[in-house]
């Protein structure tokens, strides 16, 4: 295989946690100007490999060499300057700063008399999230916007510095189909100024389509390096989780439920600019998927379900009763559950232990008088631990330690463990490996088997394709159309959307408050 | 080195008032003044610190002499803050008072305050404590009490119950200031050359929870040596006796408690035996000050300095109420 | 319901400024027979804001906006004041230069604690506070030392247009703080050090640089509020700022400086400043309050302002809380 | 090889862990040889009688910051607690005691609203109610000290000087507070609760924790501790004392939290960690009284104690 002179060399890269072993000795080449996708489970290694590489954490042991020179960066810094720019797997931010700001963080450009220069950072700012096709105002702080526009916003920053290496750690996984299309665009253009990038993803048709180069980690170590051209997604899974994985595809035959009865019904919901009367019903037992563009007001509404947020009108009714939730712990109470679309910031408690994560909603349930019974928490939580394959050393780990893809599988579980009528997941499977995905989905077949509804908010369409029993597709917080049963596809949710006319510009709304 | 050369300053001033008295006549006893001048005026008074009972006794002595004489009392209070002392006093000036009584938290840092007052031709009068500066040029005339003076009489008094032998605790005051400072110095200068050794010098900064503490320790690691306690105040005194209470041993017997202010508990304990005795001037600086607020309305001359009389309170003179 | 939310964004954007025209509009009214408006009155609340404390608030803005904190800035205050006072007797220059150094020092020394060391900030500056009043006091033996120093004296009180000179100073070093941090790189890092340090960190902002220096200028402020105070009260107290670091933090609260960090301008601060200084005048103009009933009220208003200050009376339903989520320090 | 790794961690971990115990002991042995006469009941004593506030005012602040938060009114809430028992008691000790508690509990409910309804910072609240709670309680008697007195003072003060076989008083209202906080925050859903919270509110929050709710329990249950606190003391001296009592207690409770080795940032809580640096902090006081040691020197060597022992045992996580 003809490939470019070697750009990072990685020999032997070792790393522990305290109670982990992160990475045993990993080898990872990169060559100049080639998209090379590291891949591997959920807790392989790939992120921390990433950190050592950019100085985040420092190595244990092996050798780095980029573009020919000794690297040991101590700090991110380091690395930047050595000309390796990161865009994070979890996003790293600063909320109360405004979106220039943070695009020019840390490498601010000065006018002559030194000063800082807000005009040249707000039109630069503007102009590399034009590229991305996003039209936002940049001078709201950054915190009025949500993970999809803020995870625009930190490619822009990674790839508007001139670097030799882009890192992107899953890049796609709070990303639509159609800025996924635009992101590519740009790694292309990257790849044509002969600058290389490391592309972490686990949705295999990304990497087949835009990667030529492929590493794979499993448990810390290197299992495999090869051409694209030369492995098929069977075999790279297979590399990965080391057993054939069952193939994703959908089980369901038709339209089943008719006749169900409805045991959610929200009617005309409006809140602020994002949410502009749309109602939906979910049926016992029933899948439903939310399709939409980003900033559509998916998370918005499930959020209003769920009292986590107030609606300004509408009604919500649950098994024929009117609702009014004053917060979650009401609709928790009937027996909703809600994964949230930001794990960091809205999920994961992050020094409380995986345990007391997995239980914190629980713990009523187990306790007497406020007293909690530590062994039916115990077990509880190895029970989940097995039935999703959750990779940690104990239950007492702080889950902020667990690989990014676990804290994901944790707060499902959280849900689960409370036997719910109904569960939110707002993109259930972001940051979640194949096997685990195709373990998660099989879960939701089987809750829902159980008379247990599910609605499902994703932006990858062919999963809502794979899961759904009907498709609600949404635009700027209005309900566009559905689909149902074997109707759901792709091209059709595209069409609909398309069909509601105007473009993604008229999103930024909300911000300009 | 810089500590030492610093030393004389404050001093100095300090004795000052001290000489004056000599040649001072209270202004009580120079009686006929027609305090009816002072009808509708205003009179600022400035407080330095409103934390204890002994100052919150010169207060109202002030507010009743102002009811009296139906003058309109402005009165600021700096909660033991120097810097807000000098605010204040500007700030009185500037809302137009007729008088000012001050009652100095510290002897240096009012002075550019003063000055302005004085430049305004607002008559400056002090009260118990003095400041570094000209009478005349700082200050009209100042009604003071000594508290080195104080602190002397209590080791005298020490001394005498002692014969003039034995080992002493001290329970200091808040640390860097002028109270605390001259208290030390009284005592410490006044039994110099005696065979009285001070074997404990703790801090208690005027709190009676924590003297009872500080004595407490004090006392489980020397108590049987201790023959007596002089504390910076009379709340401190208290603390002490109960601690010495607790530790098993009797107060004015075993181990004699002297304090300084003089409020009704000192007195009580005091005419009870657990305390020796308690030196103090009264904080009645009301009536004198208007007084001298009326002569220089009525343009009599005052002198630079009168002297408000100290008293040492034992058994046989504690049945007194010292009007706090 | 869109109005009130306006009114309350402008409010707690304002607010400050909005709080010392009330008080002052307020007083006027009520104090005018006694001149409150008065050129005088309002000359001594100027140099009040300046004097007592105003320079401590601009410090400790910079600490706040890394949601830190600095206890030690009272004590600080004190040993900054004693060394001029000590060594600036002979050569002012000396004194002033010695007194600051002391003052930048003690502000590094926080800022490696809290930085390098990861000693949370109020354990580190608590322990600055007690071990520097300790030396202040060993210094001075415990007793005040006098300005004789005619220059330092005139840095205290000489007045430009019958306005004190510190409020001069005030004023300047407002305006360089706020030149700082709007304009300058190290402005910027202060507001994502304190809005996401770990953001910071992987941007590659030298985090712990940028803590050090928030540090050392809170020290600088410090120790120049002791000299500027020392010089015009003719004497450097070893009690000076005993206390004064909560009046600085409620100032800088009061400026709409938020605690959690990241969020806040320096000219919410100067009318902080201004507000407490005003809050004092009227106390002294009313004439007969306590220093309880002074407190009473003091900590009402505090409760009030912040309590307008609020995120949540201000967010709009549906928007996300800004919840500030602290790293392990 | 992983072993290895496992165990230099746990190492690290359990060294870090005894670290303010190893503290402790050092010091008491240090005593042991330079103190005069401290191996001895009068000493341990009089640490059980001093270390009651500290203890109790640690308790509660050891809540409020494994909330994340901070409580620097405590102080003040025992100078109003103190005045108002010895205000009412008249009507009966126990009227009076329960009566302060519940002044106290309301300062803590403010708080606890302002901090956890308004989301307002609780430094600034609590500096708020700290200046304003100490003016009320100067108020109450015009910033005299009141001297216990009339029917019920006998009774009362036997509140701080009775002893159950020379074991002073105090030592109830330590344990069952150190007790019930343990209890608290390690078996119960609140405690659960309020370390979710002060780990990320928003998370907690949406896992259905009434998070409002939780930081007003803690904010009280801190205020009802300091009100404890002060009605001991004011019994211990006799007197209440509006102006002074409690002055500082929030800065030596915040000490001796940090000294306990709790993160100051919210999270884990260290109950007995907090009652040990408590001690530590308390044991240098006493070393200075009984050696006699300069106030100076002491605040200087106070100063390092305190840094040392927070840098051994810090957080090296983030
Ligand atoms: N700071 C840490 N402390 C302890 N263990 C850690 C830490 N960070 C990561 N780990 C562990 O190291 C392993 C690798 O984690 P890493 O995040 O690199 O996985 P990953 O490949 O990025 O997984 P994902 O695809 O879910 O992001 C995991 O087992 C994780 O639990
Ligand atoms: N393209 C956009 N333009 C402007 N604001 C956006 C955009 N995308 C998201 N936002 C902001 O982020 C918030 C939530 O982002 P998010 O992308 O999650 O929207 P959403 O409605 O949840 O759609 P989805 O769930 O598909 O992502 C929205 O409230 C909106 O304010
Ligand atoms: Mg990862
Ligand atoms: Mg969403």
């Amino acid at each position: 295989m003809a490939r470019n002179k070697i750009l990072l060399e990685m020999r032997g890269i070792v790393k522990n946690f305290p109670g982990v072993r992160a990475l045993k000795g990993v080898d990872f080449f990169v060559a100049e100007g080639e998209v090379h996708a590291l891949m591997g489970e959920n807790g392989a290694g790939k992120s921390t490999l990433i950190k050592t590489l950019t100085g985040i954490y420092q190595r244990d042991e092996g050798s780095i060499t980029f573009d020919g020179k000794e690297l040991n960066p101590k700090t991110a810094l380091e690395a930047q300057n050595a000309g390796i720019s990161t865009i994070y797997q979890e996003l790293n931010l600063v909320p109360f700063q405004t979106v220039y700001e943070n695009m020019y963080l840390g490498r601010e450009p000065r006018t002559k008399t030194g000063v800082i220069d807000r005009k040249a950072m707000i039109t630069g700012c503007e102009q590399v999230l034009a590229d991305l096709g996003i039209h936002i105002n940049v001078t709201a702080p950054l915190s009025a916007y949500g993970t999809a526009i803020q995870q625009m916003v930190a490619i822009g920053r990674a790839i508007s510095v001139n670097a030799k290496l882009v890192i992107m750690d899953e890049p796609t996984s709070s990303l639509d189909t159609k800025e996924v299309r635009v992101l590519f665009d740009i790694i292309k253009k990257l790849k044509a100024k002969n600058i290389a990038v490391i592309f972490i993803s686990h949705r295999l048709d990304e990497i087949f389509e835009i990667c030529e180069h492929v590493t794979i980690l499993k448990d810390g170590t290197l299992s495999g390096e090869v051409d694209i051209g030369e492995i098929d997604q069977l075999r790279l899974i297979n590399l990965m989780i080391g057993k054939e994985a069952k193939q994703l595809e959908r089980t369901k035959k038709g339209y089943t439920l008719e006749n169900a009865e409805t045991l959610v019904e929200m009617k005309d919901i409006r809140q602020g600019t994002r949410l502009n009367g749309l109602g939906i019903t979910i049926k016992k037992g029933e899948v439903l998927g939310l399709a939409g563009l980003l900033g559509s007001g998916r998370t918005e509404l499930s959020k209003v379900l769920f009292g986590a947020t107030q609606p300004d009108e509408g009604e919500i009714f649950w098994m024929g009763q009117e609702q009014k939730f004053k917060n979650p712990k009401d609709a928790i109470g009937l027996g909703m559950g809600f994964c949230t679309e930001d794990r960091k910031v809205e999920g994961i408690i992050p020094h409380l232990s995986v345990r007391e994560n997995m239980t914190i909603a629980l713990l009523p349930q187990i306790s007497k008088m406020g007293v909690v019974s530590a062994s039916k928490q115990r077990q509880i939580v190895d029970e989940y631990i097995k039935r999703l394959a959750i990779k940690t050393p104990t239950q007492n780990q702080p889950i902020r330690n667990l690989s990014g893809g676990n804290q994901q599988k944790v707060l499902l579980a959280r849900w689960l463990c409370m036997n719910p009528k109904l569960v939110i997941m707002d993109e259930p499977t972001r940051g979640i490996d194949v096997g685990a995905k195709a373990e998660i989905e099989a879960l939701i077949q089987e809750l829902a088997s159980q008379g247990i509804s599910i609605l499902m908010i994703s932006s990858e369409i062919a999963e809502l394709e794979r899961n759904c029993d009907r498709v609600v597709v949404m635009r700027e917080g209005r309900k566009l159309g559905e689909l149902i049963g074997d109707d759901i596809h792709q091209d059709k949710v595209m069409e609909i959307i398309a069909s509601g006319g105007g473009e993604l510009e008229n999103i930024g709304g909300a911000a300009n408050e | 080195a810089c500590g030492g050369e610093k030393d004389e300053a404050p001093a100095a001033a300090a004795e000052a008032p001290a000489k004056d008295d000599k040649e001072a006549a209270d202004p009580q006893s120079s009686g006929e003044v027609d305090m009816s001048v002072l009808k509708g005026k205003t009179i600022g008074f400035s407080q330095c610190d409103n934390g204890n009972s002994w100052r919150i006794a010169e207060t109202e002595s002030m507010q009743a002499a102002a009811e009296k004489y139906g003058v309109k009392l402005i009165y600021t209070d700096a909660s033991a803050d120097i810097a807000k002392q000098a605010s204040d006093i500007e700030d009185m000036v500037a809302q137009g008072a007729d008088y000012l009584i001050i009652a100095p938290q510290e002897e240096d840092g009012l002075q550019a305050a003063l000055q302005s007052a004085m430049d305004k031709d607002v008559p400056v009068i002090l009260v118990d404590r003095s400041v570094n500066g000209e009478a005349g040029q700082l200050y009209t005339s100042q009604i003071m009490s000594d508290f080195v003076w104080e602190a002397e009489q209590c080791a005298k008094i020490i001394t005498e119950t002692l014969g003039g032998k034995g080992n002493i605790a001290i329970l200091q005051g808040t640390q860097g200031a002028t109270s605390t400072n001259d208290r030390q110095k009284g005592f410490m200068d006044a039994i110099e050359g005696t065979d009285m050794k001070v074997v404990a010098d703790q801090v208690a900064n005027y709190v009676m929870d924590e003297a009872q503490d500080v004595m407490a320790n004090i006392l489980q690691a020397q108590g049987d040596e201790i023959d007596a306690v002089y504390c910076h105040n009379d709340d401190m005194a208290q603390g002490a006796i109960a601690a010495i209470k607790a530790a098993g041993y009797t107060p004015g017997k075993d181990i004699y408690v002297v304090g300084i202010d003089g409020p009704k508990a000192a007195m009580e304990s005091i005419l009870a035996g657990e305390q020796l005795a308690s030196c103090s001037c009264s904080p009645l600086f009301g009536e004198p000050a208007f007084e001298l607020c009326a002569k220089i309305e009525s343009g009599q001359k005052v002198d630079a300095s009168y002297t408000n009389e100290d008293t040492l309170y034992t058994k046989d003179n504690a049945s007194v109420d010292a009007g706090f | 319901m869109n109005k009130a939310k306006n009114i309350y964004q402008w409010f707690s954007s304002k607010s400050s400024i909005a709080a010392f025209l009330i008080l002052f509009i307020f007083s006027s009214i009520v104090f005018s027979g006694r001149s409150f408006a008065s050129f005088d009155s309002i000359a001594n609340l100027f140099r009040k804001a300046a004097s007592d404390g105003g320079f401590l608030a601009l410090g400790m803005t910079f600490v706040i906006l890394i949601a830190q904190i600095d206890l030690s800035v009272g004590a600080v205050m004190a040993l900054g004041g004693v060394i001029m006072a000590m060594f600036g007797a002979q050569n002012p220059i000396l004194g002033i230069v010695l007194g600051l150094l002391a003052g930048i020092f003690c502000g590094f020394l926080n800022g490696f604690m809290v930085a390098k060391m990861r000693i949370s900030s109020w354990v580190a500056t608590l322990a600055t506070m007690l071990g520097v009043r300790g030396i202040v006091l060993l210094m001075t033996n415990k007793k005040p030392v006098s300005v004789s120093n005619d220059a330092l004296i005139a840095l205290g009180n000489t007045k430009i247009f019958g306005i004190n000179i510190l409020v001069y100073f005030l004023v300047i070093a407002t305006l360089i703080c706020m030149h700082l941090s709007h304009n300058t790189k190290f402005g910027m890092g202060i507001y994502a050090v304190g809005g996401n340090e770990e953001a910071a960190k992987m941007m590659g902002l030298k985090v712990d640089k940028i803590k050090i220096l928030c540090y050392v200028m809170c020290g600088f402020f410090a120790a120049l509020a002791g000299m500027l105070l020392a010089n015009r009260l003719y004497t450097a107290q070893p009690t000076a700022g005993d206390t004064w670091e909560t009046t600085a933090i409620a100032m800088c609260a009061l400026g709409g400086i938020k605690l959690s960090g990241g969020e806040g301008k320096f000219s919410g601060t100067f009318f902080g400043i201004l507000v407490i200084a005003t809050i004092n005048t009227i106390f002294n103009f009313a004439g007969n309050l306590n220093s309880w009933w002074q407190n009473i009220i003091m900590g009402l208003l505090v409760l009030i302002s912040i309590g307008v200050q609020s995120d949540v009376l201000k967010i709009g339903k549906g928007k996300k809380h800004t919840w500030k989520q602290e790293e392990a320090a | 090889m992983s072993n290895t790794v496992r165990t230099k961690a746990d190492t690290v971990a359990t060294l870090k862990k005894y670290s303010a115990v190893i503290l402790l002991l050092v010091f008491l042995v240090i005593n042991a040889v330079i103190t005069p006469n401290f191996f001895s009941m009068g000493t341990v004593r009089n640490i059980i009688i001093q270390s009651c506030t500290i203890i109790l005012t640690g308790m509660g602040m050891t809540m409020v910051i494994s909330t994340g938060g901070i409580d620097i009114s405590v102080g003040a809430v025992m100078a109003l607690a103190g005045i108002v028992t010895v205000k009412l008691l008249p009507y009966g000790v126990l009227t009076a005691c329960i009566a302060a508690i519940f002044v106290g509990a309301l300062s803590g409910a403010i708080a606890g609203f302002m901090v956890g309804k308004l989301r307002v910072q609780a430094m600034v609240v609590t500096l708020a109610l700290m200046i304003g709670v100490r003016g009320v309680a100067q108020i109450l008697n015009d910033a005299k000290i009141i001297y216990i007195s009339g029917d019920n003072a006998d009774s009362f003060k036997m509140l701080g000087s009775a002893s159950l076989g020379g074991i002073p008083i105090q030592i109830i209202p330590i344990v069952l507070a150190v007790a019930i906080v343990w209890f608290v925050l390690e078996k119960t859903i609140l405690g659960r609760h309020i370390q979710a919270v002060g780990d990320n509110p928003s998370s907690a929050q949406l896992a259905g924790i009434n998070s409002t709710r939780t930081l007003m329990i803690v904010y009280i249950s801190s205020a009802v501790l300091a009100a404890i606190a002060g009605i001991f003391a004011t019994a211990k001296i006799g007197a209440a004392d509006g102006n002074s009592l409690g002055l500082l207690s929030e800065l030596d409770a915040i000490a001796a939290v940090a000294v306990g080795g709790t993160c100051m940032s919210g999270g884990r809580a260290k109950i007995f960690g907090t009652v040990i640096g408590a001690l530590i902090m308390l044991l240098i006081t006493i070393t200075v009284n009984m050696n006699n040691i300069t106030y100076e020197y002491a605040q200087v060597l106070k100063a390092f104690i305190i840094i040392f022992a927070v840098y051994i045992q810090r957080d090296k996580a983030a």
